[in-house]
């Protein structure tokens, strides 16, 4: 963790291992428990839905059966942006409704300041951040279930993953009055890492050495957080919006796909109908 | 009612006449304010807008209206402080379409938002690095502006004439003028840039993003320049058609000649510009974010082809430009009002796919391009503009001076 | 005076009060719910929504149940949970709650007390044995193991009826198959943790195979490890994606694949080949199953040597999530692989793991009636079978039926069929907690707790290498007017008297699972489960014998003739979406890629060549036809789906639970008909022919 | 936009945008009130020349309607 001005600084980021995802909705569906998202009764029109965590299908494009999958889950990448809060979303709000923190790199989000002019939504490359296209409405009696720590938003705002910052206001509560100095990797995880059937997605604090995410991704803050393990990426990465989240793979193919090339390489002819697939990576 | 007449002389037609000619304009108009209603009381999900089609017609109505209102501000600095006296005659007019077209943008503005009862926040918690803010800031204050600009013209109202103060509100406004204009062109040359702003800055969408002098992207300064040039264009368009319908000649040639001369000085120079950054753009800025520049083109070649750069530069850009720069061309009646239109049609369309194309363009490779079609509702409030706009004109030609010249020219 | 006005307005501070008004009334609107808050307790349980038997969490604010999530010192879960278990919330609160007894009337249903419940449910019992005909009821359940099931199947013995019912569960399956093949029962065990090498005939691994999320974390393990997953499976599933090596096998030929790979390795001389031999090479030729399996002999070969030479080789069998019974051929195949690779009983193999019945009550005790009522016999095998003579009958041979902790009327094959007959039957009992398919077509319904409201036994087998037994605590105050079933068959029982009450000695259900469980149930109660002893499990090396004649038992023979029906319609499972007795809730629904379902239409993968030749694109609506039914679905072209196959998602096409599941998509069970299998009689149908129309 | 509030930051960008803009806000003001005191003087003046009587004049001049 390093220290400036006696302040402690943080970094928190996600590195999700698209290995080990094997697009269940675990994910997704912690999230909308632990953030009271709303639902209706036809969600179908992913492109009004609102959900957080977003599971992406991609797919290697091959004829059958050299084809292959993977899944690849994006919620807000929390982007540090070019100088240091500089994140696309945050410079163009005009009513300072979204923010970047720089001592825990979380983008905050605040839905009663938010009036709702899209101008970040445009912004957002990940297209990360959602609309409250109509009022949120529970059915009856299953507004029993809300999280007191999240407040519904209403309608006409918008609103994107927090990294639950509920929860670390929580884990420093609970730090605060251990006498701890700082909060314990486990104490302060996501709804979305601690659900992970398949343990894929880990999440911590990029600059503590202790935090497994670190030595996962090996961030190297002086090329903008680009990470020595060349297994790991990032999306995007030539746009410089440098996000928090890594993601890692042992496939080529989905590498290739984190960002926009200039040359597209052809695809390889594919071998005559041999009903295999190898891996090789 | 009996129709007053501007300063006796001048006829007009009987009210019943008057108004029976409105009536389809005024049935567009309810129909707008309707789907207004249905906006503000139920909600955005009467648009067909979506979580990737963040902006879409309206801001576009935005961008387009406020450029062709930008007659207002250059033909105001050209008349106060290039001394282009002859403008006279057109400026009260100038004004009023300014006033139209910024009122009509601040109420689509009002629609387009989520929670239109927050709009104060924008002034209450600015954030000062967003060229949405700096919009808002100058409009508000350039509406009030543009408003006092048209105060000489309604105090000449023969019934407000006959009050004092009024009479004397009116000369004195008049007198101070060149100070309220200041301030309007130079509101105007910000808020017409940071309009352009708001999609130079978006790095995050390799589309629209552009680099820039200090603070402002390239496009800051080239929307002022396609406002300055086709704002004129407009004014003198809505001229002509207003002596259409009226059938009295309005407006001195010589002026409208003068006007179409300046416009087409700045659109060639704007359209020389916007070639350049084009230019630049597709061969350093696109190629950094790693998209080959044919790419934003050929992907969805109908919707968002090649047609739109050869439409928007060459068509809607040089050509009429270099008819009204020449003298034959201005001269060349058809020729001209065409030059005039196309000028019209380039800086909408400009702004059209700087906003659409922006967002319809997927920036991560796998996702997909996104179609939109605008709801009914979009529709019919985007078109209160022009009824609105008609109304107010036919209403201030009807009861003042809008044009100074009309009798002589009679 | 007006400006003045004006002016002396703006400075003063009424405009700003007013502003300040508006900007809270903007940001709190009456009808955006506030959630109270209180004091916050975390509760531990184990998850009873499917076979997993996860532990989990759950997150309590004062008497609100806000969340769901896994249990850390849980073996199975480890903290981590599957979308159904983290909506656990609204299934406790969905208004599609059964909420007091209901009993049907000429419209709709009308809300009664628990006492008209009861004296309706007995006098219909003592009716039926006073003519002397207690075999004419019948009871279908969800298992026969745990207390609850076991109180019915106790009650109908009592009461004097054969017809107790299970849906038949994997674990069953296994007994039958392996009494068949082996002369022993035994659930197979597997040590998916130690294996370096994993050949599964179709599984869907990360699918929701076995007990999910054991499975699931296996898979990362093997990530983590470098085990080799070989995934022989006709379509790009999850699992095939996952795998490092995908052999896209025609369908139904896995079996002959993994024998064909047997024959190779028993000509390479491999140990514990000598049983095998003479039929492997009889008719296991590596030409022969090439052409069959339509994969190449180079990779057969190579699939022999790589498994060969790993150290702990494994093969596992049972399609999709391996809950329905396993065809016979296929278990062969895969149980002669693992005894060449000699991994029965052994670290990183097969156990033979062996069902441990703890329910140890007193012998029932039979009066005349009920021992006349017995001899009649079970009525059929299957409850396929059962609703298919009630169809075919003119008046229902079963005057009255109890359905626990099922869904038949969903998920039964050939679902039409099956409501027809369930409408025959004159007196249905449904006891679901929600308003699912058969709870609209019972004529009473008696709603158990929900599933964050009881408690339960629940045994989990799921191809664990140590089975356990895990305790499910009320977590939530009972929030409607239900009751334990338990409670309502002893209650039954008790009005009944006689020798039937006599079989029932416990006050209440709790009680009774106190006193069943009374050994463990301190343990249970502190650490939510315990392991299941497994007597006698010594391993001996390949001790397992297959009797011979069986090892290429008749393969499935897919309904529907090929001219006809040129396609064959498989069914793909996800974890997003429930295809058990739980429907899915809104959680998970909009958690369904708009690849999945689309408005309300169900979409269909299919390889676009195959859809090219129909004349038929992306998204179009197009009519799918089985010999069984026919229902519209719209079209996903997929290039992972083999040409010339329909794959069709499981847990859609609900009638019931209310505007959030009903009317989406297409329920697959509705277009499938039974298959028996030819060694075991089980339905291990795993397709059907097909045709695909446009509309 | 007033200090008060507590998104203003004693930034470069927050005072030049604010000082630009309250200049503007201030000429503006300026410009208005001198019109309008200059037409409340104008308009007294010529009701006195006319030679009415102040007070109706001066009533008519302040409130027309």
């Amino acid at each position: 963790m390093e220290k400036t001005d006696g302040k402690s600084y943080q970094k928190f980021g996600m590195v999700i291992d698209l290995d080990k995802c094997t697009g269940c909705g675990s994910c997704m569906v912690a999230c909308m428990s632990e953030n009271n998202i709303s639902f209706r009764p036809d969600e179908t029109d992913k492109l009004r839905s609102i959900s957080w965590m977003r599971v992406y299908k991609l797919s290697n494009q091959k004829p059958f059966p050299q084809t292959d999958l993977c899944y690849l889950p994006m919620p807000c990448m929390h982007c540090e942006g070019a100088d240091s809060g500089h994140s696309p979303c945050i410079s163009v709000c005009p009513v300072t409704a979204t923010d970047y923190d720089k001592s825990t790199g979380i983008v905050s989000q605040i839905y009663t300041r938010c009036f709702g002019c899209r101008y970040c939504m445009v912004a957002c490359p990940y297209q990360a951040r959602y609309f409250n296209w109509w009022d949120p409405v529970w059915p009856k009696g299953m507004e029993k279930m809300l999280n007191p720590d999240v407040s519904p938003r209403m309608r006409g705002v918008v609103e994107k993953c927090s990294f639950c910052y509920h929860r670390l206001q929580s884990a420093r509560d609970k730090a605060h009055l251990q006498g701890r100095p700082e909060i314990p990797e486990q104490s302060y995880q996501t709804a979305c890492a601690q659900a992970c059937p398949a343990g894929a997605i880990t999440f911590g604090d990029l600059k503590n050495a202790n935090h497994s995410i670190s030595s996962l991704v090996k961030p190297d803050f002086n090329q903008g957080g680009k990470s020595k393990n060349p297994k790991v990426f990032r999306l995007l990465e030539k746009l410089d919006t440098k996000p928090s989240l890594y993601y890692s793979s042992s496939k080529q193919w989905v590498r290739d796909m984190s960002d926009n090339k200039l040359r597209e390489e052809k695809p390889q002819p594919t071998i005559t109908m041999q009903n295999s697939r190898e891996r090789r990576n | 009612m009996k129709a007053v007449i501007p300063s006796g002389e001048i006829p007009r037609c009987s009210s019943r006449h008057f108004y029976l000619r409105l009536l389809p304009v005024l049935i567009l108009l309810a129909w707008g304010i309707y789907a207004m209603l249905l906006v503000w009381i139920k909600g955005l999900n009467q648009t067909n807008m979506n979580n990737t089609y963040g902006f879409a017609l309206w801001i576009w109505a935005d961008l387009a209206i406020i450029a062709l209102g930008g007659g207002a501000f250059f033909t105001g600095l050209l008349t106060y402080f290039f001394g282009k006296t002859e403008l006279r005659s057109i400026i009260n007019f100038a004004v009023l379409v300014g006033v139209i077209c910024y009122s009509s943008a601040l109420l689509i503005l009002a629609l387009d938002v989520g929670q239109p009862l927050r709009f104060w926040f924008i002034y209450w918690h600015a954030n000062v690095h967003s060229m949405l803010t700096e919009v808002a800031f100058c409009l508000t204050v350039y509406f009030v502006i543009l408003n006092i600009e048209y105060l000489p013209a309604l105090m000449e109202h023969p019934k407000l004439q006959q009050i004092p103060f009024f009479k004397n509100l009116g000369r004195n406004t008049h007198a101070v003028m060149g100070l309220f204009a200041g301030i309007g062109v130079f509101l105007s040359f910000f808020h017409q840039g940071s309009l352009g702003g708001m999609t130079g800055v978006l790095y995050g969408r390799p589309f629209a993003y552009r680099e820039g002098l200090l603070i402002w992207p390239w496009t800051f300064f080239l929307f002022t320049w396609s406002a300055a040039a086709a704002g004129p264009c407009f004014t003198l368009l809505l001229a002509r058609l207003t002596e259409m319908v009226s059938g009295k000649k309005l407006v001195p040639g010589v002026v409208k000649d003068l006007l179409a001369k300046i416009s087409g000085w700045m659109i060639i120079t704007y359209i020389v510009a916007k070639t350049a950054d084009t230019i630049f753009w597709a061969t350093n800025t696109a190629p950094k974010a790693g998209f080959v520049w044919t790419r934003f083109y050929t992907e969805s070649p109908l919707y968002h082809g090649y047609w739109i750069l050869v439409a928007e530069i060459l068509i809607c850009g040089f050509i009429p430009g270099l008819i009204l720069i020449s003298k034959r061309g201005r001269h060349h009646k058809r020729l001209c009002w065409i030059a005039v239109l196309l000028v019209i049609c380039g800086v909408c369309l400009n702004r059209w796919s700087l906003i659409m194309q922006t967002v319809a363009m997927p920036v991560l490779p796998f996702e997909k391009w996104v179609f939109y079609l605008p709801s009914w509702q979009e529709i019919a409030t985007t078109l209160i503009p022009v009824s609105l706009g008609i109304i107010i004109i036919a209403l201030s030609y009807r009861h003042l001076k809008l044009f100074p010249q009309e009798k002589e020219l009679n | 005076m007006g400006l003045g006005a004006s002016a002396g307005l703006t400075l003063s501070p009424l405009p700003w009060k007013l502003l300040d008004d508006l900007s809270i009334w903007t940001q709190n609107w009456p009808w955006v719910p506030i959630p109270k808050d209180g004091k916050e307790t975390y509760q531990q349980s184990v998850c009873t929504l499917c076979p997993g038997g996860c532990g989990i969490t759950v997150r309590k604010i004062d008497e609100r149940v806000v969340a769901v999530a896994g249990r850390e010192d849980f073996p199975i879960n480890q903290g981590r949970l599957c979308p159904l278990g983290l909506s656990g919330p609204q299934l406790l609160y969905t208004p599609v709650r059964v909420m007091s007894p209901m009993l049907k009337v000429d419209k709709g249903y009308r809300q009664i007390s628990w006492e008209r419940a009861m004296s309706l449910l007995t006098s219909k019992l003592r009716d039926l044995r006073a003519d002397g005909q207690p075999e004419k009821l019948a009871c279908l359940a969800d298992s026969d193991q745990g207390t609850t099931p076991g109180l019915l199947k106790r009650f109908l013995t009592a009461f004097g009826s054969p017809n107790f019912f299970q849906t038949v569960s994997a674990d069953d399956a296994w007994e039958v198959l392996t009494e068949k093949l082996s002369g022993a029962q035994f659930i197979p065990g597997y040590d998916l943790e130690e294996t370096d090498y994993v050949m599964s005939l179709g599984c869907g691994l990360v699918e929701g195979w076995g007990s999910p999320l054991r499975t699931m974390r296996a898979h990362s393990l093997w990530k983590e490890r470098g085990t080799q997953l070989v995934q022989i499976e006709s379509r790009l599933s999850g699992t095939s994606a996952a795998a490092d090596r995908w052999i896209a096998v025609k369908p139904g030929t896995e079996a002959d694949l993994a024998l064909g790979i047997c024959r190779v390795l028993v000509e390479n001389g491999i140990e514990n080949s000598q049983p095998f031999r003479e039929i492997l090479r009889s008719r296991y030729a590596t030409e022969q199953v090439a052409k069959k399996t339509g994969v190449s002999p180079s990779i057969i070969e190579s699939l022999a040597d790589d498994f060969k030479h790993a150290k702990r080789p494994l093969a596992l069998c049972g399609g999709g999530q391996g809950r329905s019974p396993v065809a016979s051929r296929e278990f062969i195949a895969a149980t002669v692989l693992n005894i060449l690779a000699g991994n029965i009983d052994q670290p990183g193999g097969v156990y033979r793991n062996k069902k441990y019945d703890y329910l140890k009550w007193p012998q029932t005790e039979l009066d005349t009636r009920a021992r006349n009522g017995l001899k009649q016999g079970r009525l059929n095998a299957s409850p396929e079978d059962l609703f298919q003579t009630i169809a075919d009958s003119q008046t229902s041979p079963i005057e009255m039926l109890l359905v626990s902790g099922v869904n038949p009327c969903y998920s039964c094959l050939d679902t039409e069929n099956v409501i027809q007959a369930v409408q025959k039957i004159p007196f249905v009992v449904s006891f679901s907690s929600y308003w699912d398919e058969t709870a609209v077509n019972a004529d009473l319904v008696l709603p158990n707790h929900s599933h964050l409201e009881r408690y339960q036994d629940v045994a989990v087998y799921g191809g664990l290498t140590e089975p356990k037994m895990g305790l499910s605590v009320p977590v939530s105050r009972q929030l409607f007017d239900t009751s334990y079933t338990g409670d309502v068959v002893l209650g039954a029982a008790k009005t009944l008297g006689g020798t039937i009450s006599n079989s029932f000695p416990w006050k209440n259900y709790e009680t009774c699972l106190k006193s069943t469980l009374s050994g463990q149930w301190q343990a249970l109660l502190k650490q939510g489960f315990i392991s299941l002893p497994q007597p006698g499990r010594t391993p001996d090396k390949g001790s397992l014998r297959l009797r011979l004649p069986k090892i290429d038992a008749k393969e499935i023979q897919l309904e529907g003739n090929i001219k006809e029906y040129p396609l064959i319609l498989i069914s793909k499972s996800s974890m997003r979406l429930s295809s058990g007795a739980a429907g899915s809730p809104p959680f998970m629904i909009k958690a369904v890629e708009d690849t999945v379902l689309k408005k309300n239409m169900g979409l269909v993968d299919i390889h676009p060549q195959t859809a090219g030749k129909m004349g038929l694109g992306e998204d179009e609506t197009a009519l799918l036809t089985t010999p069984r039914g026919a229902a519209e679905v719209m079209i996903h072209l997929d290039e992972g789906t083999m040409p010339g196959m329909v794959v069709i998602s499981q847990g859609l096409g609900h009638t019931a639970y209310g505007a959030y599941l009903a009317d989406k998509g297409v329920n697959f069970n509705q277009l499938m008909g039974p298959v028996k299998d030819p060694l075991t009689g089980q339905n291990t149908a795993w397709g059907i022919n097909a045709k695909l129309s446009k509309v | 936009m007033f200090p008060t509030v507590f998104e203003w930051i004693w930034d470069m960008g927050h005072v030049i945008f604010m000082s630009i803009f309250w200049l503007v806000i201030i000429v503006l003001l300026i410009g208005i009130v001198t019109v309008l005191w200059k037409t409340a003087i104008d308009t007294n003046r010529e009701a006195i020349e006319s030679g009415d009587e102040w007070s109706e004049t001066s009533a008519r001049g302040r409130n027309p309607f």
